[in-house]
C-alpha cells in the first residue's frame, strides 16, 4: 500500500453515524422537529449531546440521519442554495427546500448515506413535512419519523398522531415518541431536542433524560 | 423450495440497504429462430413466446423484422436477433436506421450481403459490451437466390444454407444438418453420401413447421405461435402457425 | 496512535484478525455505479377489456420489510388518455414522473392538435429504460403503459429496468407475474379475448387479483388504486380502494402443524 | 489589377444584394486559371484526360499528377489549386474505403462525389450540421469518373459543393472552347477508343503547347479493369493514332 | 461599393430596423428555378422545375423525400438545402425512434425555422440561401409550409418560390379555393399549371425538367421523376406557358422588384441549385447593370 | 439621431459619443414595423391579443399562431421579427424546464421575466451578435397571482397592468388606460382586447389581419395558458367589429 490511497471501505466502517431517532410533525400553526442527541462510532458514543436539527433557512429546518459527514455536507449545500434563492427570488417555500435536498440525494445516491426529514413553515402553506429517505425520493407527510430508532415507534406514532393538534399536544407527542425510541434503540439516546416553527419564528426546546425518562 | 422465515425486525435502516441487488445488465427471453435459403426464396421463422425465467411474459411477440428497402418488394431483408430481447430490439432498430440512411445516401437498395457486413460492423462495435443476441439476416441476392447470414453476439458471421439460433438451437441444428444439408444420409442405391440440394419452398415450410412442433415438445422456452417470413420475388409473405401453449 | 495513515480507519488486527488486503485491492469496480432500490413499490397489474384497459397498484412504499409509506400513488395519469403504472424504486419513479411531466409540457408547446398517446409514451420510456441500463445505471423499475393505440384500440405495454419490452392483453409486474397473471389469463389469454370482457368483469378480476396479492405478497397492502382507461378517451382513477370479502375465518379450524387437535 | 465586383466579395458568408456568394464564385474562377481537364463517359467506360502544363523545362513532367486514383473503380482529374485537391481526394479515398469496410461493397460513384461535395461545404456548415472547419472554399474542381452498378459515369464537383453528372465535361482554362467541342462531337454510342481520341483532340485544340505523349495524360475507368492511368507506351500509341488520323490538320 | 453600410453582415440592423443580409438571402431563392406546393383536404403536392448546368449535364434534384409522410422542394442554394434536408431527416428519424410517431409536419418545419434564425443573429454565419416548401401528411391532415432564410415558416394552401414564382402565385391565388376538394390527380395538375406559368416563353415542361412529389391520406410520399412524369404531362396537355404576352409583362414587373434575377441569367451563378444554362431568365427579363466599383 | 451614419451605429455594443447604443434603437424599429400585440392583466389572469397582418390570402387562416406558450402557466405575445421571438420563447422554455428539474415546482412569472430579460440584455453587449428585434409581453399566473411584463430589445423589463407593442401601440395604450385594471374579469378582458386590436389596426396601411387571443386565468383555464375558445373569440370579434364600424361611421360624419 502506498500510504496515500486511503482504505475507503475500512474508513466507511469507522464513519461517524447518526444512529438516530428523528421526527417532524405538522400541527395547527406550524411544525415541530425533534431528535435525540446520540452519535456513535460502532458501539462507542462519539458525542452524547449532538444537535441533529439543522437550520437551512429562517423557518426551514431539517433532521439528519445517516452519515454525519454526508448529511452535514448536504445540509450546507442546501443552505447555500436557499440563501441564493431568497436573494434572487423570494423567501423559499418548504417544498423548494425539500426538492433541493431530494435533487442532491437522488443524483448522488450511490455516494451518500443520508436520510433526511425536511420541515418548515411558510405563510402560504403553513407547516409542512417532507421525508427524503435513502434513495432520494421525496414524500410529503403529515408527520415523519426516521433513523434507526424510528422502527420502534411506528406503532406508537400511528396510534397517537392526530391532524391539527395544538402546539403543546404536539410537543407531548414528539416527546413521548422519542422517549420510546431512545428507550429501545441502542443507537439513540441523550437529550431530546425540538424546534418549533410557526409564524412567530423559531423556538427551541430541550428535554433532559431525568425529565422524560419513565420507569422500566 | 424456499426456507420459511419469521423475519427479524430490521435493526438499522441507515447503515445498510435492505435488499442487495447486483445489477446484471442482461436477461434471456427465450424463443428460437430458424432460417433456410432456397433457390428462389429465403425463409426466416421464429416462435412468438417471450419469457423471463419460468414466466411467459406474452404469447405473441413477433420477432422477425422486415427492413424497409428501396427497389422492388423482392429487395426486402428480414432480420431476427434472438436472446436478450432488449438488445435484439435495439440492434434491429439501429440497423433499420442505418439502412434508411444508406438508402438516402446511396439511393439504392441495401443488398443482403451489405446488410450482413453492416450487422457485423455494428455487433463488433460493441465488442466490449456486446448485444447478447444470435442474429440472422435473410433475403434474396441480385440474382434472386436466397441468402442466409448468421452472426454470433460479437459479429463473427457466415453465409449459410440454414441456421437455427436461440434457446432450442441445439435441438434444431442436428435436425437441419440431416434434413437440409443431408448429413449422414446415404443414397440407398449407390451407398454414397447424399449431396445437399436446394429444397423447394413447400418442403421447407413443412420442415420448419415440423421442426418447431417438435422443439415445442422438448423445450419450455418455445411455443405459442410460429411466425414465418418468406422472401420471394413477390416480396415478403408472413405466415402464422399455432404451436402448443403449455 | 498508529502513525501509518494507510492503517487508519481499519479494523484492528488484534481484535478482528489479519486484515484481508484482497478486499481493499479488489477496488469497487462497476458496483459503484449500480444502485440498489430502497423505497420500493410492489406489483402493478393490468388487463385489457372490450372498451379499454384497467390497471391496479397498491399504495405501499416498502423499506425492506418495513411498511414505510402507505399513501404512495403508483398509477400516474399522463395526458388525458394514458396511465403509467410503476413498480420498483420510489426515487426512480419520481424521476420518471418528472420526465413525463416535462415531456408533456414540451409536447403541448405548439398547441397544434398533436398529442403523445400511449404507444408514443411507451416508446419514449422504453428508450429511457434501455439507455440507462446500457450505462449500467438503471432506473430500478418495471413499468406498464396503458392507453389507446393510434388506431383507437386498447394499448398495454411493459418495460423494465433492463429495457425488456413486451405487450400482452394482461400483464403484471413483480409478484403479480406469478399470482395475478394466471387469474387474468383465465379471461383474457389472447388479444381477441379482451373483446368479450366487460369493464365490470375486468374490475372483478382486478379486485380479485389484488386480494390474492395481499394474501400472498408480503410487501403488499390492502389499499390500492384502480385506473380505467376507456376508448372514449376517458381516464377514471378510483383511489383508496380496500380489499373486500377477504376470507380469514377458516383460520379458526387450523390447529398446530401435525396431529395437534387443540 | 483586380477590379472587384463589389464589397460583398470579402467574406465567405456574405450575400450580395442579388443573393450571391461572391467568394464561392471567385473560387470557381480559380479553376479557370488551371490547366484543362476533360472527361468523356461512354457505355464502355470513362476517359479522363489532362493537360500537363510544364512551367519550366527543368520540371519532371512525370511528377505532375493531375489524375489520381480514389478507389479501384474510381479516379479523378483536377483543375485549379491542385494542392486543395489533396484534401478532397484523401477524403474521398477514406470514405470509399470506409464504405468497403462497413458494407463489403464498392461505393457508388455518385456517393463518392457527394461525400467530396459535403467536404467542400465545410467552409460553412457541414452537411450534417458540423461546425465549419475551413475559412475559405476549395479552389479546385474535380472530374470524378467511375464505374458502378449504374455503369460508367462522370461527375463534375465544384467549390460550392454542387455536382452534376455529365456525358462529357471540360474544366480549367480551356474549358469554354473544349466544352463547345465536346457538345458538337459527343454522341451516346462513342466507343472507349473514340473517346480517347475525342479527349485528345479536344485537348489539342485548347492547349497552347503542341500536344505530345508527355504533356498530356489519359486514364480510363472500365468495368473490366477499373481505374488505370495510361503508361508512357500507351500514351505514345494513342497520341500516334491521333496524329495518324489527323495528318491533314497539322 | 456597398449599397449602404448596414448590409455587410447578418447581425447589423439598418436605421429602419431591417436586416439586409437576410433580405439578400431571400434574393438567392429567386436565382433558383421555381417550386410550387399546394394542398387539398387529403393530399399535399410539390412540383418543381429542374435545371441543368449545360447540355451534356444532368438535371439538379429539386424535390427531396424526408420521410414516408414528408418531402421538400427547394429553390436557391442546393448545398444549403442538403444541410437542411439532412437535419430534417435526423429530426424525422428521432421522432420515430424516440416516440414511435411520424414527426408532425408543422413541428419539423418550425425546427428548421428556429435553426435558420440562429444563423441570422450570430457573426460569422450567414443566413441559409435557400427557400423550402415542406409538404407532408400527419394526423391533422395534409400541410404545406414555406420556409425562408429569415427563419419565417408559414402554412399555406398554396405557395411558390424561385424564379418567376409570382406567376405561379398568381395562378394559385386565382384558383386555391377549389383545391380543398381536389383529388390527388387534380391537385398535381393545378400544381403543374402553376409551374408552367413560371416558364420562359419558349420553354416547356418536359420529363427531364419536371419533378412531382405527392403525399396524402394512406399514400406515402412518392416522387415522380423522368419517365414517371410523362403520364402527368400527358394529362396536363399543354406543357408550355399558357399566358403569352401577359407573362412577359408580369415577369418584367417581377424583375423590377428584383433586379437580381436578371443578372443571375447572364453570369452563371453556379452555387444556386442550377445555373441557368439556357439563359431562360434573360429571354424575357430586361437585364439591369449590376453595381460596379466606379 | 445626429450620429446616424457616423459609424457609431454600425456595431452592436458600441456607444456613440452622445451615449447611445444605436443598434438597439434600430432593433426597436423592427418592432414598430410589425403588427400590434397587447397584454392585459385581469383579476385572476392575463389575456394576450395580437394583430396578425395577413400578407397573402393563400395563408391558412388560424394556422400560423403567433402567441406562444412558455410553460403551462405562462404565455407570450410579441411584435417584431417573429423568428427572433421564437428564439426567445425557446430560451424561456429551457429556463422553465431546468427550473422544474431543480425545484420540482413551476417557475414563477417574475423570475422567468427576469431571466429572459437578462438573456435579451446579453445580446446587446457583444459585437458578435445582434440585439433581439422583438418587444415581448410575458404573462401568466403563479402562486402569487397574475403577472404581466414587457421586455424591450435593450433587455429592460417592467411589470404592467396593460401592455402594448408594435405598430398600433400608441392607440392601444390609450385604450388600455380606459379599462378598469386590474379588476376586469378575464372574459371582459378578452372582449376589450379584441376591441383594442381593432382600434389599433390601421386600415390604410394593412388591409387584412387576423385576430389571435389567448388567456391564462385561474377561473377560466385552471391556470393554464390556452387560446380562447372559438365561440368566445368569435363573439369578441363580432363586438369589436360592431364597435369599430360605429367609430368609422362617426369619422365619416365628422368629415362630412
Amino acid at each position: 500500500m502506498n500510504g496515500i490511497s486511503v482504505d475507503m471501505q475500512a474508513l466507511k466502517k469507522g464513519e461517524v453515524n447518526l444512529g438516530t431517532s428523528i421526527m417532524a410533525v405538522t400541527f395547527d400553526g406550524g411544525v415541530i422537529l425533534g431528535a435525540d442527541s446520540r452519535t456513535t462510532t460502532g458501539a462507542f458514543i462519539a458525542n452524547r449531546v449532538t444537535d441533529k436539527l439543522t437550520q437551512v433557512h429562517d423557518t426551514i429546518w431539517c433532521c439528519r440521519s445517516g452519515s454525519a459527514a454526508d448529511t452535514q455536507a448536504v445540509a450546507d449545500m442546501v443552505k447555500y442554495h436557499l440563501q441564493m434563492y431568497s436573494v434572487l427570488y423570494e423567501k423559499p417555500p418548504t417544498k423548494v427546500a425539500a426538492s433541493i435536498f431530494q435533487e442532491i440525494c437522488y443524483s448522488n445516491k450511490d455516494a451518500l448515506s443520508a436520510g433526511i426529514i425536511c420541515a418548515g413553515y411558510d405563510d402560504k402553506n403553513g407547516g409542512e413535512v417532507y421525508s427524503i429517505p435513502l434513495g432520494g425520493s421525496l414524500h410529503k407527510q403529515p408527520y415523519a419519523i426516521a433513523g434507526s430508532g424510528s422502527t420502534y415507534i411506528y406503532g406508537y406514532c400511528n396510534t397517537r398522531f392526530k391532524p391539527n393538534m395544538t402546539r403543546d399536544e404536539t410537543v407531548d407527542f414528539v416527546k413521548g415518541a422519542l422517549t420510546e425510541a431512545i428507550k429501545w434503540d441502542g443507537s439513540s439516546g441523550g437529550v431530546i431536542r425540538m424546534v418549533v416553527l410557526t409564524k412567530n419564528g423559531v423556538e427551541r426546546l430541550i428535554f433532559y433524560p431525568d425529565e422524560y425518562q419513565k420507569d422500566y | 423450495m424456499y426456507a420459511e422465515h419469521f423475519s427479524e425486525p430490521a435493526t438499522s435502516h441507515v447503515a445498510s440497504a435492505p435488499i442487495e441487488h447486483q445489477f446484471y445488465p442482461y436477461a434471456s427471453n427465450g424463443g428460437t429462430i430458424l432460417a433456410i435459403a432456397g433457390a428462389d426464396y429465403a425463409l426466416l421463422a421464429g416462435d412468438t413466446r417471450h419469457i423471463t425465467g419460468y414466466s411467459i411474459n406474452t404469447r405473441f411477440r413477433p420477432s422477425i423484422h422486415t427492413l424497409e428497402n428501396l427497389g422492388g418488394p423482392e429487395r426486402a431483408i428480414v432480420v431476427a436477433a434472438n436472446g436478450f430481447s432488449a438488445d435484439g430490439d435495439a440492434l434491429v432498430r439501429r440497423l433499420a436506421q442505418r439502412a434508411e440512411w444508406y438508402t438516402y445516401n446511396h439511393n439504392k437498395p441495401l443488398s443482403v450481403s451489405a446488410c450482413a457486413r453492416l450487422v457485423q460492423t455494428m455487433l463488433y462495435g460493441k465488442r466490449t459490451f456486446p448485444y447478447y443476441v444470435h442474429t440472422i439476416v435473410a433475403g434474396l441476392d441480385e440474382s434472386g437466390r436466397g441468402e442466409v447470414y448468421s452472426f454470433d453476439p460479437v459479429g463473427s458471421y457466415e453465409r449459410e444454407q440454414c441456421r437455427a439460433g436461440g434457446s432450442a438451437a441445439s435441438l434444431l441444428m442436428p435436425f437441419l444438418d440431416n434434413q437440409v444439408n443431408k448429413k449422414n444420409q446415404y443414397d440407398a442405391a449407390t451407398g454414397l453420401p447424399q449431396v445437399a440440394t436446394d429444397l423447394p419452398l413447400e418442403e421447407t415450410l413443412k420442415l420448419v413447421k415440423d421442426a418447431f412442433s417438435s422443439v415445442t415438445e422438448r423445450h419450455i422456452h418455445v411455443g405459442d405461435y410460429l411466425e414465418i417470413k418468406i422472401v420471394t420475388k413477390e416480396g415478403v409473405k408472413v405466415e402464422y402457425f399455432p404451436l402448443k401453449r403449455d | 496512535m498508529d502513525h501509518m495513515p494507510e492503517n487508519w480507519g481499519r479494523p484492528r488486527n488484534d481484535v478482528y484478525g489479519e486484515y484481508q488486503s484482497a478486499i481493499h485491492n479488489a477496488g469497487q469496480g462497476p458496483q459503484s455505479r449500480t444502485q440498489t432500490p430502497s423505497i420500493t413499490g410492489t406489483s402493478v397489474i393490468a388487463m385489457k377489456f372490450d372498451n379499454g384497459v384497467m390497471l391496479a397498484a397498491d399504495n405501499l412504499g416498502s423499506y425492506g420489510s418495513l411498511a414505510r409509506f402507505t399513501d404512495q400513488e403508483r398509477l400516474i395519469k399522463v395526458g388525458n388518455e394514458t396511465v403509467v403504472g410503476i413498480s420498483g424504486d420510489a426515487s426512480d419513479q419520481q424521476y420518471i414522473e418528472l420526465l413525463l411531466e416535462r415531456l408533456l409540457i414540451e409536447d403541448n408547446y405548439p398547441q397544434d392538435g398533436h398529442h403523445l398517446r400511449a404507444p408514443h409514451i411507451y416508446e419514449y420510456l422504453s428508450r429511457v429504460m434501455y439507455n440507462r441500463r446500457s450505462k449500467i445505471d438503471p432506473l430500478w423499475n418495471a413499468i406498464l403503459v396503458a392507453g389507446k393505440n393510434d388506431d383507437g384500440s386498447p394499448f398495454l405495454g411493459y418495460v423494465d429496468l433492463l429495457g425488456v419490452t413486451y405487450s400482452s392483453p394482461s400483464i403484471a409486474t413483480g409478484y403479480g407475474a406469478y399470482l395475478a397473471i394466471p387469474l387474468m389469463r383465465k379471461i383474457v389469454s389472447e388479444e381477441a379475448d379482451a373483446k368479450n370482457v366487460s369493464e365490470e368483469q375486468a374490475r372483478k378480476v382486478i379486485d380479485e387479483c389484488m386480494k390474492v396479492l395481499f394474501y400472498r405478497d408480503a410487501r403488499s397492502l390492502d389499499k390500492y388504486t384502480v385506473a380505467t382507461v376507456t376508448l372514449d378517451g376517458e381516464v377514471k382513477m378510483d383511489k383508496n380502494v380496500r380489499c373486500q370479502n377477504m376470507n380469514w375465518r377458516f383460520a379458526e379450524g387450523i390447529r398446530g402443524y401435525g396431529t395437534q387437535k387443540q | 489589377m483586380f477590379l472587384t465586383r463589389s464589397e460583398y466579395d470579402r467574406g465567405v458568408s456574405t450575400f450580395s444584394p442579388e443573393g450571391r456568394l461572391f467568394q464561392v464564385e471567385y473560387a470557381i474562377e480559380a479553376i479557370k486559371l488551371g490547366s484543362t481537364a476533360i472527361g468523356v463517359a461512354t457505355a464502355e467506360g470513362v476517359i479522363l484526360g489532362v493537360e500537363k502544363r510544364a512551367t519550366s523545362v527543368l520540371l519532371e513532367s512525370s511528377s505532375i499528377e493531375k489524375i489520381v486514383e480514389i478507389d479501384r473503380h474510381i479516379g479523378a482529374a483536377m483543375s485549379g489549386l491542385t494542392a486543395d485537391a489533396r484534401t478532397m481526394i484523401d477524403h474521398a479515398r477514406v470514405e470509399s474505403q470506409n464504405h468497403r469496410l462497413t458494407f463489403d461493397e464498392s461505393m457508388k460513384v455518385e456517393s463518392v462525389t457527394q461525400s467530396v461535395c459535403d467536404l467542400a461545404l465545410r467552409f460553412g456548415e457541414g452537411a450534417d450540421g458540423e461546425e465549419s472547419v475551413m475559412s475559405r472554399p476549395f479552389g479546385v474542381a474535380l472530374l470524378i469518373a467511375g464505374v458502378d452498378e449504374n455503369g460508367p459515369q462522370l461527375y463534375h464537383a465544384d467549390p460550392s459543393g454542387t455536382f452534376y453528372r455529365y456525358d462529357a465535361k471540360a474544366i480549367g482554362s480551356g474549358s469554354e472552347g473544349a466544352q463547345a467541342e465536346l457538345q458538337n462531337e459527343y454522341h451516346s454510342s462513342l466507343t472507349l477508343a473514340e473517346a480517347e481520341q475525342l479527349v485528345l483532340k479536344t485537348l489539342k485544340q485548347v492547349m497552347e503547347e503542341k500536344l505530345d505523349a508527355k504533356n498530356v495524360q489519359l486514364s480510363s475507368v472500365t468495368p473490366e479493369q477499373g481505374f488505370r492511368i495510361y503508361s508512357d507506351d500507351e500514351m505514345k500509341a494513342v497520341v500516334e493514332r491521333l496524329e495518324g488520323s489527323e495528318v491533314p490538320l497539322v | 461599393m456597398f449599397r449602404n453600410s448596414y448590409d455587410n453582415d447578418s447581425i447589423t440592423y439598418s436605421p429602419t430596423g431591417r436586416l439586409f443580409q437576410v433580405e439578400y438571402a431571400l434574393e438567392a431563392i429567386k436565382q433558383g428555378s421555381a417550386s410550387v406546393g399546394l394542398v387539398s383536404k387529403t393530399h399535399a403536392v410539390l412540383v418543381a422545375l429542374k435545371r441543368n448546368a449545360e447540355e451534356l449535364g444532368s438535371y439538379q434534384k429539386k424535390i427531396i423525400r424526408i420521410d414516408n409522410h414528408l418531402g421538400i422542394a427547394l429553390a436557391g442554394l442546393a448545398p444549403d438545402a442538403r444541410v437542411l434536408s439532412n437535419f430534417m431527416r435526423q429530426q424525422a428519424m428521432s421522432s420515430k425512434m424516440i416516440y414511435n410517431r411520424p414527426i408532425p409536419v408543422s413541428r419539423v418545419a418550425s425546427e428548421i425555422g428556429d435553426k435558420a434564425q440562429k444563423n441570422t443573429q450570430v457573426y460569422g454565419k450567414r443566413p441559409y440561401g435557400v427557400g423550402l416548401l415542406v409538404a407532408g401528411y400527419d394526423e391533422t391532415g395534409p400541410h404545406l409550409f414555406e420556409f425562408l432564410p429569415s427563419g419565417t415558416v408559414l402554412e399555406y394552401f398554396g405557395a411558390a418560390i424561385g424564379a418567376r414564382s409570382q406567376s405561379a402565385r398568381t395562378y394559385l391565388e386565382r384558383s386555391f379555393e377549389s383545391f380543398a376538394d381536389c383529388s390527388a390527380e387534380e391537385l398535381v395538375l393545378h400544381g403543374l399549371r402553376a409551374l408552367r406559368d413560371t416558364l420562359a416563353q419558349d420553354k416547356e415542361l418536359t420529363i427531364q425538367n419536371t419533378s412531382i412529389g405527392v403525399v396524402g391520406l394512406d399514400s406515402p410520399f412518392k416522387l415522380y421523376d423522368n419517365e414517371e412524369v410523362g403520364e402527368w404531362l400527358e394529362k396536363l396537355g399543354d406543357v408550355g406557358s399558357s399566358r403569352g404576352r401577359r407573362q412577359a409583362e408580369e415577369a418584367a414587373a417581377e424583375a423590377a422588384a428584383a433586379s437580381a434575377a436578371a443578372e443571375a441569367a447572364d453570369t452563371d451563378a453556379p452555387t444556386t441549385d442550377a445555373p441557368a444554362a439556357d439563359d431562360e431568365a434573360a429571354a424575357d427579363l430586361p437585364a439591369e447593370p449590376i453595381e460596379t466599383d466606379d | 439621431m445626429t450620429s446616424i451614419g457616423t459609424g457609431y451605429d454600425l456595431s452592436n455594443s458600441v456607444f456613440s459619443p452622445d451615449g447611445r447604443n444605436f443598434q438597439v434603437e434600430y432593433a426597436s424599429k423592427a418592432v414598430e414595423a410589425d403588427g400590434t400585440a397587447i397584454g392585459i392583466r385581469c383579476a385572476d389572469g392575463v389575456v394576450f391579443a395580437v394583430e396578425k397582418i395577413v400578407s397573402s390570402k393563400l395563408l391558412v387562416p388560424g394556422a400560423n399562431k403567433k402567441i406562444q406558450t412558455i410553460d403551462r402557466h405562462v404565455g407570450v405575445a410579441y411584435s417584431g421579427l417573429t423568428p427572433d421571438g421564437r428564439h426567445l420563447v425557446d430560451r424561456g422554455r429551457s429556463e422553465s424546464y431546468s427550473w422544474r428539474g431543480t425545484y420540482k415546482v413551476p417557475i414563477s412569472v417574475p423570475t422567468l421575466a427576469d431571466r429572459l430579460s437578462g438573456y435579451v440584455q446579453a445580446y446587446t453587449c457583444y459585437s458578435s451578435v445582434r440585439p433581439f428585434g422583438v418587444s415581448v409581453i410575458v404573462g401568466g399566473v403563479d402562486d402569487s397571482g397574475p403577472h404581466l411584463y414587457t421586455i424591450e430589445p435593450s433587455g429592460a423589463f417592467w411589470g404592467y397592468m396593460g401592455a402594448a407593442t408594435g405598430k398600433g401601440r400608441q392607440a392601444a395604450k390609450s385604450e388600455l388606460e380606459k379599462l378598469d385594471l386590474p379588476n376586469i374579469s378575464a372574459r371582459d378582458a378578452v372582449k376589450a382586447a379584441a376591441k383594442i386590436i381593432y382600434v389599433a389596426h390601421d386600415d390604410s396601411k394593412d388591409k387584412d389581419f387576423e385576430l389571435e387571443i389567448s388567456w391564462v386565468s385561474t377561473s377560466e383555464t385552471g391556470g393554464l395558458h390556452q387560446f380562447v375558445p372559438k365561440e368566445l373569440l368569435e363573439e369578441a370579434e363580432r363586438l369589436a367589429k360592431a364597435d369599430d364600424d360605429d367609430e368609422d361611421d362617426d369619422d365619416e360624419m365628422d368629415e362630412d
